[in-house]
C-alpha cells in the first residue's frame, strides 16, 4: 500500500480524489469551531475574553511544529530512500509551516500585550518559536536559490534535519526553563487540565487547522509534481529544438 | 453577537490576521496550480511557453 | 587519518595567513569591532560593562561569518574539494578538519585576547575570565554550526548572504548560552556553561555530519 | 586491477548526455576518451571517479583490494586543484597526505616534471603551463593504479608532452591503468579510443 | 559611458540574485540581525529601544561587509577585471557602478524595510522615520568606503578579515552621523543628517578614484 | 593601425622573464608568439595589453585613431572571463556593452562559434571546450582591430579549431592584426612566428 501510494501517478489520483472532501470538511469544522469559540465557550475567569485567541494561537502553533516535522520526515526520504516523492512533500510543506509559525507568532503577539502588557518578550519558548520561524525562512530561501530541483531537495533535506533540534526545545522550552509562557495543560501526563468547555472548541479548531493544512499540502504537492512535469517537458523540448539547430 | 470586552481590537485583528494569512495560502495554492496547469498544457500542445527555450 | 587531519588544518591555517583571515588581523578585527559597537551606542560606561560579554559574543559571531562564504567554496571552485573526496578519509573528518583550522583562525584568537578587549568595555575583572571561557568552550560551537551553512552552499553554489540566513538561525542559541555564561548577573551562569559545552560537542557531531552529506550530495 | 563500466547513461541540468557507454580497462592499458565539445567526457570521467552519479549502468572495478575506487584512483581535472598562495612544494605535500601511499617526495616530483627550481614557488607565481605541470605531479606524488586525466595536455609545451608521455608510459609499464579525455592524440603509443557522440 | 555604468550594475544585480546575496534574502538577514542583537543583550525592551537605530546601522555594516571579500576579488580571479580595463570607460566609473549595485543589493533593502524592522526593537514611531532617512542617505557611504578597501586587498590578491580591517575604520565616521541622524533624543539630528550626506558625496569621490588607482596598480 | 614592439623587458617576482623583445605587426598580419612554458608568452601580451608595466622598452601603436591601445584591442586569456550564474548570451551582452563599438548580437556570436542553443544556458553549465567558445564569441561581439589570443586552442576539438581558424582569417582579410600564444600550430596559413627565451 504505502509503496504504491508512493507512486506519483497513483499519488496523484488519490490525491485528488481527497482533496475536495477534506476541504469541505475543513470548511465545516471551521464553522463549528468558531461557533463554539465565539458562542459556546464562556470567558476564562483570569484571561477574560482574550482566551478566545487561544484557539487560534494553539493549532497554529502545533502545526506549526506538526509542519516542521513533516518536513523532516520528508528529508529522510530525500536522503535516504531518494523518493522524488518525498522531495516534493518537503517543498510543499515549507510555505505553509511558514505561515501557520507566522500565525502562532503574530496571534501569540497580540494575546501578550493584554495579558503581559507587552507584545514580546525574549523567553525561551518565544526565542525558540522566533528560531523555528527563521528556519522556515532559511529552508524557503534555499529552496529558491536552486533551479535544479534534486539537488535543491538533497541540499535542504540536510539543512531541515540539521534544524531539527529546535523542535524540542520548541516544545519543551517551558518545561526545561521557567518562562512567562505557561505550561502545556492538553497534550500533558494526566491528562487536560482545561475546562471542558474551553477544551471542545479548541480540539474542535486544532482539527479543522490541521485538516486545513493537510489540503493545503496535498494541493501543494500535485501543483509541484506538475511543476516538475512542466519542467522536463520544457528541458527535452530545448533538447529537441538544439539537435534540430545543429 | 457576544461579548469580547475591552480587548476586542486583540481577539479581532489576531482573527483577522488569521484569515488573512489562510485566506493567502489559499490563493497561492489555486493561482500556482493553475499556472502549471496552464503551462502543462500548453507544452503538451506542443508549442512551448514563451519566452523560454533556446532561441535561435 | 591523524595525518589527513594534521595536513588540512595545517593547510588552511597556512592559506588564512598568507590570504588575510587570521591571527594578528583578527585580533586587529575584534579590536574593531569592540570600539564599533560604543561608537554606535554611544558613550555609556555602564551600559556597556552591562552589554561587554554580548559584544565579545557578538565580534565572534561577526569573525566566523565573514570567511564562512569561502570555507568549502574556494574549494570546490577550484577543484580541491574532488581531491578531498577521493582521500581515503572520510569527508566527515574533513569537515571536521577544516571547522578546526576556521576556529584557531578566528575564534581562538578572540577567546584568548577577550580579557584585553573586556577591559575596553569595561568589563569588571569577574567577568573577564567567565567571558574568556565562555568564549572558549563556545566559540567552536560556532564554527561547527556554521560549516554546515557554507557545506550547504558550496554544493549548490551559492554565497554571500544566503550562508549568513543559513546559518544565523543555527548560531542564536549558541549566541544565547554563551551572553548568559559569561553574564556576571547571571546566577544560572554554571548551568549555562555546560549547556554551551553540550551545545559545543553535539555541533561537532552534527556538523560533521550534516555537512559531510551536503558536500556528497553537492558532487555533480 | 581491472575496471568496468557497464552501459552508463547520465543526464546534467536535465539533458541526457551519455547513452549507454560501456568499455573495459586492464592492467597497463590506455583508453583515449575522445569526442566534441559536450560530448561527455569530462561527465564520464567524473562518473568513474565518483563525483557525477550516473542515471543508469554501473561502474565496476576488481582487484583494487581494501580500496574503495575512488581510492584507487587518482584525478587530474580541468581545474587545477592547487592553492595559489602555497607553494609547489606544498600543495604536492598536501596532496600526498590526502591521498595516503606516498610514493615520491614532491620536490622530486616536481623535478620529474621538469620543475626543479619552482618547488618553493607560490603557485600564484607560475605560468599556466607549469601550474598543469604542478598538478601533474601530483600522479607521483602518491600511488594509484588508476589515472583519471582530463585533457591532460592543456597549454603544456612539447617537452612536457613528452615528458607526460614518459611518465605515462612508465605507469602503464607498472601495471597501471589509464583513462584520459583528450582532442589532441595522446603522446602514447598503442591506445585504445573510446568515441563518444558519434555525429 | 551611460551604457558600461548600466551594464555594470545590471550584471553584478543579477549576479547577487542568482548567487544569492540580494533582494529578499537581504531582508531576511536584516530580520535575523536585528532578533540577533536583542538575543545577545537580554530581553531588556527599553534599552533595546534606546539602542534601536544603532542596532539597525550595525545590521546595515554587517550586510555591506559580508559580500565585500568578493567585490573585486571575483572579477580579478576570473579576469573579469582585465576585461573592465580594457573599456574606454574609465576604471573610476566602474568602481562607482559595483559600488551602486551593491548598495542596491544590500542597503537600499534595509532602508526601505526598517520601519518595519524598527518595531521589532521598539522604536518609536517618531524614530522610524528618521532612521529610515538616515539608512537610505548613508548607506551608500558604507557601500563606498568598503570598495575601497574590496579594491585594495583584490589588488594584492588578498582577503577575509584583511577587508574588514581596512574598511571598518572608514566606516566609524558614517556609523557615528548615522546613529545621531537617527537617534530622537539628538537635537543635532539635522546638522547630523547634512553630515551624513556630505559623507557619503565625498566618499563617492573618495571611493571612486582611490579604488581605480589601487586596481590599475594592480595590473601586474 | 600598426603596431610594434621595441626591446621589451619586463622582471616578475623578481626575475627576467623577458629580455629585449621587440616585433612588429600591420594590418592583415598574424604573428604567433611560441616558447617553453614560462618562457613569457602570457607577460608580453599583459604588457601589449597594458596590464603588466614592461621595465623598458615600449609598445607603440599608430592608426587607432582617437582611441588608445587598451581600447583597440581585444584579449581572450587563459582565464576565460565569464561569470558561471550568468548565461552565455548574458556574457557577451555585457562584454559589447562594456567593450563598446558592438558588433555581431550574442546570439548570432553565438552561431558562429558553433553554440547555437546555448545562448539560454548559464555558463556553469558548459563544458571547458564549450566555455572556451563563448569566450572565443567575445572577439565578434565588438569591433576592434587587434586581437589578443593567449592559447586559444584550449579544450576546442577540431570542429571549433577550424571555426577558429575561419573566424582569424575573415578578421585579417578585414584588415585586422592577431597575436597569439600558442603551443599548437595556429589553424592559419602564413603565420609568422616569435620564438621567446631560445633555449
Ligand atoms: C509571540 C508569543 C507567543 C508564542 C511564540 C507562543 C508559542 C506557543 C507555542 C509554540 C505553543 C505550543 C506548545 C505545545 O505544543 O506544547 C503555545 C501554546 C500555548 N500558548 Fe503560546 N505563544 C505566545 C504567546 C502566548 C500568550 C501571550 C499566551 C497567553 C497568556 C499564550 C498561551 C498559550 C497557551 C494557553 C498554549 C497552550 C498550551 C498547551 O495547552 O499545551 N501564548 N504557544
Ligand atoms: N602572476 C605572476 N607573478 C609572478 N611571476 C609570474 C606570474 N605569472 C607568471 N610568472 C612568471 O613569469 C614567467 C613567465 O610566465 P608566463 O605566464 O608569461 O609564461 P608563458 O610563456 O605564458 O607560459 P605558459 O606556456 O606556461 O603559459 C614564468 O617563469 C612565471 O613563473
Ligand atoms: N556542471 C554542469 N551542470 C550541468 N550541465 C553540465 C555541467 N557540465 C557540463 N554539462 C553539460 O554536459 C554536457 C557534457 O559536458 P562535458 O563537460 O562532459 O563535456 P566534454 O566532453 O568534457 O566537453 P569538452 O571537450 O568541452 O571538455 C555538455 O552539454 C554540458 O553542457
Ligand atoms: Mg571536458
Ligand atoms: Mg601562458
Amino acid at each position: 500500500m504505502l509503496t504504491r501510494l508512493a507512486n506519483p501517478g497513483f499519488f496523484m489520483r488519490v490525491s485528488g480524489l481527497a482533496l475536495a472532501p477534506l476541504a469541505a470538511a475543513a470548511a465545516l469544522l471551521f464553522a463549528l469551531g468558531l461557533y463554539l469559540a465565539f458562542f459556546a465557550s464562556p470567558a476564562d475567569y483570569q484571561q477574560g475574553e482574550t482566551v478566545r485567541i487561544m484557539y487560534i494561537h494553539v493549532p497554529a502553533a502545533w502545526l506549526a511544529l506538526f509542519f516542521y516535522s513533516i518536513m523532516a520526515v520528508s528529508a529522510l526520504g530525500t536522503l535516504v530512500w531518494r523518493h522524488p516523492l518525498a522531495d516534493v512533500s518537503q517543498r510543499a510543506a515549507a510555505p505553509i509551516g511558514a505561515a501557520f509559525t507566522l500565525v502562532c507568532l503574530v496571534t501569540g503577539s497580540l494575546w501578550g500585550k493584554p495579558m503581559w502588557g507587552t507584545y514580546w518578550v525574549w523567553d525561551a519558548r518565544l526565542t525558540s518559536v522566533l528560531v523555528l520561524f527563521l528556519m522556515y525562512c532559511g529552508v524557503l530561501a534555499l529552496w529558491r536559490a536552486v533551479d535544479d530541483p534534486g539537488r535543491a531537495a538533497r541540499a535542504v533535506a540536510v539543512l531541515t534535519l540539521v534544524g531539527a533540534v529546535n523542535i524540542p526545545i520548541v516544545k519543551y522550552s517551558v518545561e526545561w526553563w521557567s518562562t512567562l509562557h505557561q505550561g502545556p495543560s492538553v497534550f500533558r501526563m494526566g491528562g487536560p487540565t482545561i475546562d471542558p468547555s474551553m477544551l471542545r472548541p479548541l480540539l474542535v479548531m486544532a482539527l479543522a487547522f490541521t485538516l486545513f493544512g493537510t489540503a493545503l499540502h496535498l494541493a501543494g504537492m500535485r501543483t509541484e509534481i506538475l511543476r516538475r512535469r512542466v519542467r522536463s517537458l520544457t528541458l527535452l523540448q530545448a533538447e529537441r529544438l538544439e539537435r534540430a539547430a545543429a | 453577537m457576544m461579548e469580547t470586552g475591552r480587548h476586542a481590537v486583540f481577539i479581532w485583528s489576531a482573527y483577522g490576521l488569521t484569515c488573512l494569512v489562510a485566506f493567502g495560502l489559499v490563493l497561492r495554492a489555486v493561482l500556482d496550480h493553475r499556472a502549471q496547469t496552464r503551462a502543462l498544457a500548453r507544452l503538451e500542445a506542443g508549442s512551448g511557453p514563451a519566452g523560454s527555450g533556446p532561441r535561435g | 587519518m591523524m595525518r589527513v587531519f594534521a595536513a588540512l588544518v595545517r593547510r588552511d591555517l597556512a592559506i588564512a595567513v598568507r590570504v588575510g583571515g587570521a591571527g594578528g588581523l583578527g585580533l586587529v578585527f575584534f579590536l574593531m569591532v569592540v570600539t564599533l559597537i560604543p561608537f554606535a551606542l554611544g558613550p555609556d560606561l555602564n551600559l556597556l560593562s552591562r552589554i561587554g560579554p554580548a559584544v565579545l559574543w557578538i565580534a565572534g559571531v561577526l569573525a566566523t561569518l565573514i570567511g564562512l562564504d569561502r570555507l568549502f567554496q574556494a574549494d570546490e571552485e577550484d577543484g580541491s574539494l574532488d581531491l578531498m573526496r577521493l582521500s581515503p578519509a572520510p569527508l566527515e573528518l574533513v569537515v571536521l578538519a577544516k571547522c578546526v583550522a576556521h576556529w584557531l583562525a578566528t575564534g581562538l584568537p578572540l577567546a584568548l585576547a577577550s580579557p584585553l578587549f573586556g577591559l575596553l568595555v569595561a568589563l569588571e575583572p569577574a567577568a573577564l575570565g567567565r567571558t574568556a571561557l565562555s568564549l572558549l568552550i563556545g566559540t567552536p560551537a560556532l564554527a561547527f554550526t556554521g560549516a554546515v551553512g557554507a557545506a550547504l552552499a558550496a554544493s549548490i553554489r551559492r554565497g554571500g548572504l544566503l550562508i549568513a540566513i543559513l546559518v544565523v538561525p543555527l548560531m542564536v542559541p549558541v549566541l544565547i548560552f554563551g551572553v548568559a555564561a559569561a553574564d556576571p548577573a547571571n546566577a544560572g551562569r554554571d548551568q549555562a556553561l555546560t549547556i554551551l559545552l553540550a551545545l559545543t560537542l553535539a555541533s561537532g557531531a552534527v556538523a560533521a555530519i550534516g555537512a559531510a552529506a551536503a558536500l556528497r550530495g553537492g558532487g555533480q | 586491477m581491472q575496471l568496468e563500466a557497464d552501459r552508463l547513461t547520465c543526464h546534467r541540468a536535465g539533458r541526457r548526455v551519455l547513452t549507454d557507454v560501456s568499455f573495459a580497462l586492464g592492467p597497463g592499458e590506455a583508453l583515449a576518451v575522445t569526442g566534441r565539445n559536450g560530448a561527455g567526457k569530462s561527465t564520464l570521467i567524473g562518473i568513474v571517479a565518483g563525483l557525477i552519479r550516473a542515471d543508469a549502468g554501473s561502474v565496476r572495478a576488481t582487484g583494487t583490494g581494501e580500496r574503495t575506487l575512488p581510492e584507487s584512483l587518482h584525478l587530474v581535472a580541468h581545474r587545477d586543484a592547487l592553492k595559489a598562495s602555497l607553494t609547489a612544494a606544498e600543495n604536492l605535500a598536501f596532496a600526498a597526505a590526502l591521498l595516503g601511499s606516498a610514493a615520491l617526495a614532491p620536490d622530486d616530483a616536481l623535478r620529474r616534471v621538469g620543475l626543479p627550481g619552482a618547488g618553493a614557488l607560490p603557485v600564484g607565481y607560475l605560468s599556466a603551463g607549469q601550474r598543469r605541470r604542478v598538478a601533474l605531479a601530483r600522479l607521483l606524488v602518491a600511488r594509484r593504479p588508476l589515472w583519471l586525466l582530463d585533457e591532460p595536455m592543456t597549454a603544456l609545451d612539447a617537452a612536457a608532452q613528452d615528458l607526460l608521455g614518459g611518465i605515462m608510459a612508465e605507469h602503464l609499464a607498472g601495471g597501471g591503468l589509464i583513462l584520459a579525455a583528450t582532442h589532441a592524440p595522446l603522446p602514447l603509443d598503442g591506445t585504445r579510443e573510446l568515441r563518444l557522440g558519434a555525429p
